[in-house]
């Protein structure tokens, strides 16, 4: 057989596109061609700017190169530029979809590094909405999924609640990406009357929509068709790749730091962690659309729990962290959200270093998706929930 | 084409085709980064901006008639917006949504961002904000069909474009115009 | 392994796992440090691979998931790298800390994607932001995040902002470059520093620098309140090297507050007429008559006097 | 069954169009019919889609472009003839603009046969359901073209997908028009009409049934296979935007790109008249009902024109009845894959049809 170890490489003048190389293998009787194609850096399927370098087999999936960095702004470099309360407007914005929840890091970060007392009931404002930003982040990820597997309406039902949500977040911070409602020793101003009221409307609300999900999308049978069995991801890949969140509870593992290092007050209340089984499409998915069920649950505990009292602590003129290091971990919607904070005592950071769940996650996308079929490398890189900002920075 | 661009086209005429690309905006949106979830939130349910005629099933630049580059700009992707913007076929709008794409926003100071899409193709109508609420998308597309309403697509083609408009700073002087 | 916070109970102290580290490690270890529940180890650049596998495989410690990499400019000395592990089944938390050899020149330090697969992209991620680099990485360029003909290492301190040398902080004052009493940080980059992979921003910030050069040297003076107005500094002789940043971002600020206080007297002198000049008064009046909001009336006069002034134009 | 008398030596009932003695007239009329029902029907269906979609999706619709929204099409078709004509530097050029036209031709040219009520069609051929298929599989011809000719990846794969796809999908398609026309004994669509105006099942004479009725596998075979092979979501893989792009229409610009969407609307109505024809009894109202003006001993062959107009007015809202059927499964439905889509084709879908067939063509010897 040593034919069919033969190379051709072959260029036809009439072929399509420029760049097109067909590598003939083989003896010529059964030629087989690869070709590479190039998805994003602007393309339907990558909702945000990601560039996915495809070999393809026909329509199998021979080897993928994510390309990165299109979304880069710099965060790093610019937090070193900002001093620790303005720090808060550019950390929501890396993960535009979980604005609330990147802010909580750095409050956390800042509060202990000055051993600020921070008052108790801005400790549980502060879960609730991020409990409810969760939610609207996986909102969002059940319509795009949906859309990336060619169902266009779960889209709009996912917004007609992410629009009421926002609507209840924003009557408190008065922003419906961008909160910037954090700062150390509390948050900004305290709810607006008839809040609680409201939000646990809209959570009655929600859970009882909940089951449209479970029956437009999890429940349909292409969809199954789509996703079972697809990207399996073994547990000890996951675990040696750093990935967290609805992607690592997929794969049977229940490591969420809102319940194994208890950060707020979520120590005094029950954390329900959704898991999946084989670590594939379906569960992934499943996972993040049972979590907003287990986010609700929290939120109802929440409104139980809610003390009255001030919601912010007195803070010094000037915020200057004292020298040394800190790292803070906070269970975002996508993962876990790490902040390296190292001061030199000065008014900014010295060096702030963002561990963003994307990051870490989409480096499963080249080992998912070898030997995989074009329209399940689709469905693989929808179901690795990402942001590309957060990816980036 | 080859007659639109040459002559001015009889009033009726000029006034059916400006309709037609009035109330046909395929829209492709260059979701970039925060400002792209106030664009799908601006294209559903609450503020469906499909019922002014905006498609935003255009899948590609070559179909599209409007380029919303919703978010921050960065040098990286700039060659590719500036490549797909290329792409589209005349006549051919753009909306430079959130701050971030008018001006580099909140990282104007930032070693990989690019002030302003604006530096690398021009820009119909900027809609202010980070991000900018979805009625202010609403509020920029029908500032842009009041101009498509009255435009020639003679000057168009031959590159004579209008001042773009600024939301908040001439939006109504310009909506006084159009009615 | 599933088993998340199995053996909690049984996880190592910090002082323990600084004694079987040490242990194991002999002199590669150099200290350990606990602050803010933050459990740093210093290692030896040359037991960086060994503490790594140690941290992985022994079944103690079984810091199973990698957690985090990055670098950290560490001043003259060169570069920190620091990784940070994390235990599932013990709920334990490291971070192990190395100084890169080759000082601030040629900073390298061992690759760990041997160990930990995830360590691929953030050692990527770390050669792209300060240049160290990683021998054994099996493909370290080309560049992760920036533009792949980028020049320079954005994370590196002595990498400025080319914006910020161009012009001034848009906001009311930037707090990041004034100290408690209002004294200036020397942090004050210059163009040129960072070229940007763009002929555009570079052409931004030599046109920036024309509009603002920097302004000449004249003794300091204190002048701290802050207007709300960005500042436009006035043209002035190019500076001179030998001054230092604190004594050029005085002049800057001495020179800001003149055009400052320039630019409101202008206003003051010219923004009454001004406003009324653009609109049409008759139209105006007779909305106001008809009983219209203040705002349309103002709108709708404005409108009319730019097409009046239309007019005019188009006939001459 | 009746026996018909041939006009001609393909042509066998007369339409109404054929007026006078001359030739020009009645072909101008029935260019005009074709034309007519070309360019507004696929117009109707569109705003459907836009509407019935908005409506299911929580939303309006458009609104702004004419009377409730309902000038949209209009809108973008003088739009589209307005948009520059881009032709890639490394296309095929003769072939990249030959493509929509070959797509698109077929798809008027299938209009000549379809009854839309008692003599409303332009030729009624005796090989009229032969012609009708044989016609509508050359539009895949345009889609391989375009797809090839584009000089872009995505265009490729879109292409050949949509000629798999119409492989796959064209045996169940012909396999069950086959089984209708052994129950109906003719090829020609008024005839199959007209068949099933007087069709019984045996043990229930005097009860009028359309074949939809005892075909209701063949009906469903046929509807899958007709949303397939037009490539409608959930079979829509060859124009699949989240990995495609646009799939074979990924490089057209302007006029040659609304060809497609108009090959592609113009399609969802000829398969829903193929199936109303087929299925769905044509221009009767209800089995059994006789249509009002149309009372005579020749039942719903010939009418007053009252008559005609509401058995024309039936067939549309018939069409458009399968219109909204296909947008709601556009709706309700993720995209299959590839593979998934064969595997439903040669696996269920042929054994099923071929099934259907022998047990029908045995029924019919038998009884």
């Amino acid at each position: 057989m040593s034919d069919l170890e033969t190379t051709e490489r072959v260029l036809p003048s009439n072929a399509p596109g420029e760049d097109v190389a067909f590598e003939i293998l083989g003896d010529g009787d059964f030629p087989t061609a690869e070709m590479s194609l190039s998805i994003g850096p602007a393309h339907p399927a990558t909702h945000g700017v990601f560039r996915i370098v495809l070999d393809l087999d026909g329509e199998r999936v021979r080897g993928a190169r994510p390309v990165i960095g299109y979304m880069h702004r710099g965060f790093e470099k610019l937090a070193e530029y900002r001093d620790y309360r303005q720090i808060a407007a550019l950390t929501n914005r890396h993960d535009w979809l979980s604005g609330f929840c990147n802010e909580l890091g750095v409050a956390i970060a800042v509060e202990s590094m000055l051993e600020l007392e921070v008052p108790d009931r801005a400790q549980w404002i502060r879960m609730l909405m991020a409990e409810w930003n969760r939610i609207l982040n996986h909102l969002m990820f059940i319509g795009s999924y949906a859309l990336e597997l060619g169902a266009i309406t779960p889209m709009f039902y996912a917004f007609r609640e992410r629009e009421d949500i926002q609507h209840l977040m924003e009557s408190a911070t008065g922003g419906r990406l961008h909160f910037t409602y954090n700062q150390p020793g509390g948050v900004k101003i305290d709810l607006p009357k008839g809040f609680l009221k409201r939000s646990a409307e809209i959570s009655k609300v929600t859970r009882e929509r909940f089951d449209d999900y479970v029956d437009l999308v999890l429940g349909n049978e292409i969809f199954q068709g789509r996703t079972v069995g697809v990207g399996p991801l073994p547990q000890d890949v996951a675990l040696s790749l750093g990935i967290t969140g609805p992607t690592l509870h997929a794969t049977g593992i229940a490591e969420d730091s809102r319940v194994t290092e208890p950060y707020l007050k979520y120590g005094d209340i029950d954390v329900e962690v959704p898991l999946g089984e084989n670590g594939d499409a379906f569960d992934r998915f499943y996972v993040l659309l049972h979590r907003i069920r287990a986010s609700l649950d929290i939120i109802d505990q929440i409104h139980d729990h809610m003390p009255a009292g001030p919601v912010n602590s007195k803070l010094p003129k000037m915020v200057k962290a004292p020298e040394g290091a800190i790292y803070v971990r906070t269970e975002n919607p996508l993962g876990q959200l790490g902040y390296w904070l190292e001061s030199d005592g000065g008014r900014t950071p010295w060096r702030f270093k963002m561990r963003t769940p994307s990051f870490s996650n989409v480096q499963a996308i080249p080992y998912l998706m070898q030997g995989a079929l074009l329209p399940d490398a689709i469905s693989i890189l929808g179901s690795v929930f990402f942001v590309v900002g957060d990816i980036d920075r | 084409m080859g007659l639109m661009d040459q002559v001015e086209l009889p009033q009726p005429v000029k006034y059916v085709f400006n309709w037609g690309r009035k109330y046909s905006l395929w829209c492709f949106n260059f979701g970039l980064a925060c400002c792209a979830i106030e664009f799908i939130a601006a294209s559903t349910s609450r503020h469906d901006f499909i019922r002014h005629g905006v498609i935003p099933f255009a899948h590609g630049p070559r179909q599209a008639d409007l380029l919303v580059v919703s978010g921050t700009l960065t040098d990286k992707m700039a060659p590719a917006v500036k490549r797909l913007y290329e792409e589209m076929p005349e006549p051919k709008y753009v909306i430079s949504f959130g701050s971030c794409a008018n001006c580099g926003g909140p990282y104007w100071d930032s070693y990989s961002v690019t002030k302003g899409v604006d530096q690398i193709i021009p820009v119909d109508v900027y809609v202010p904000g980070c991000p900018p609420r979805p009625e202010a998308l609403l509020d920029g597309i029908i500032a842009l069909q009041h101009r498509i309403q009255n435009e020639s697509l003679k000057d168009r083609i031959a590159g004579r474009r209008q001042d773009p408009i600024t939301l908040g700073a001439d939006a109504p002087l310009a909506l006084e115009e159009g009615a | 392994m599933s088993d998340v916070l199995a053996r909690r109970d049984r996880a190592l102290s910090p002082e323990e796992t600084e004694e079987l580290l040490r242990d194991r490690l002999g002199d590669g270890l150099q200290r350990t440090v606990l602050e803010y529940g933050v459990f740093t180890v210093w290692v030896e650049q040359d037991a960086w691979v060994q503490a790594a596998t140690l941290c992985r495989d022994e079944p103690l410690l079984a810091y199973d998931m990698f957690d985090n990499l990055f670098g950290i400019d560490a001043r003259e000395e060169g570069f920190d790298v620091v990784a940070v592990l994390y235990s599932t089944s013990t709920g334990n938390r490291i971070a192990l800390r190395t100084r890169c050899a080759g000082g601030r020149d040629e900073p390298t330090c061992p690759s760990i994607t041997d160990i930990y697969r995830g360590a691929d992209w953030m050692e990527r991620e770390t050669w792209d932001m300060f240049g160290v680099d990683f021998p054994g990485h099996p493909q370290i360029g080309p560049r992760i995040l920036t533009v792949e003909n980028f020049e320079g290492w954005p994370l590196r301190k002595d990498f400025h902002l080319a914006s910020r040398a161009a012009k001034p902080w848009p906001g009311v004052k930037e707090p990041a470059e004034l100290d408690e009493d209002g004294n200036v940080i020397e942090r004050v980059p210059h163009i040129g520093d960072a070229p940007g992979p763009y002929d555009l921003d570079k052409a931004m910030a030599e046109q920036a620098q024309a509009m603002n050069p920097r302004p000449e040297l004249d003794g300091p003076e204190d002048d701290d309140d802050a207007d709300d107005e960005p500042a436009e500094v006035e043209a002035g002789p190019d500076d001179d090297p030998t001054v230092s940043g604190a004594e050029k971002a005085e002049a800057r600020r001495k020179a800001q507050a003149e055009a400052r206080a320039k630019k409101a007297a202008e206003r003051a002198g010219g923004d009454g007429d001004e406003g009324a000049a653009q609109l049409d008064q008759d139209v105006y009046d007779q909305l106001i008559a008809e009983g219209k909001s203040e705002r349309i009336a103002r709108s709708k006069a404005k409108a009319a006097y730019i097409k009046a002034q239309r007019a005019k134009e188009g006939d001459a | 069954m009746t026996v018909l008398t041939s006009t001609t030596a393909l042509a066998q009932a007369p339409s109404i169009l054929d007026v006078g003695d001359g030739v020009v007239l009645p072909i101008l009329l029935k260019v005009a019919l074709v034309l007519g029902l070309f360019f507004v029907v696929p117009l109707v269906g569109g705003y459907l889609e836009h509407k019935v979609m908005g409506r299911m999706q929580n939303r309006r619709g458009p609104v702004e472009a004419g009377p409730f929204g309902s000038l949209q099409l209009v809108a973008d078709g003088i739009k589209f003839i307005q948009k520059e004509d881009i032709i890639p530097r490394a296309a095929d050029k003769p072939m990249f603009a030959l493509a929509p036209g070959l797509a698109l031709v077929p798809a008027l040219l299938v209009f000549l046969v379809i009854p839309l009520g008692p003599g409303v069609f332009a030729v009624d051929l005796e090989l009229g359901l032969f012609y009708a298929l044989a016609i509508t599989s050359i539009s895949v011809l345009g889609i391989l073209l375009g797809g090839w000719a584009s000089a872009n990846k995505f265009s490729l794969i879109g292409g050949l997908r949509a000629g798999a796809q119409l492989i796959a999908y064209e045996l169940p398609l012909i396999i069950t028009a086959i089984t209708v026309a052994v129950m109906a004994g003719t090829l020609s669509l008024v005839g199959i009409v007209e068949a099933q105006a007087n069709f019984t099942l045996p043990g229930l004479e005097g009860f009028n049934l359309w074949f939809v009725f005892p075909q209701i596998v063949g009906f469903a075979i046929f509807f899958v296979a007709a949303m397939a092979e037009l490539s409608r979501p959930p079979f829509d893989m060859p124009i699949g935007d989240s990995e495609l792009v646009f799939g074979y229409m990924t490089e057209y610009t302007g006029i040659k790109f609304a060809m497609f969407l108009l090959t592609e609307y113009a399609g969802m109505i000829t398969m829903s008249a193929l199936m109303v024809v087929l299925f769905l009894g044509g221009w009767q109202i209800l089995p059994g009902v006789a249509t009002p003006g149309c009372e005579g001993a020749a039942g719903i062959m010939s009418c007053d024109p009252i008559g005609i107009a509401i058995s024309v007015l039936v067939t549309l809202a018939k069409i458009m009845g399968l219109v909204f059927l296909m947008v709601w499964a556009r709706v309700a439905y993720p995209r299959l894959r590839e593979d998934q889509l064969q595997r439903i084709s040669w696996l269920v879908l042929v054994p099923l049809s071929l099934a259907n067939l022998a047990f029908v063509t045995i029924l019919t010897v038998v009884l």
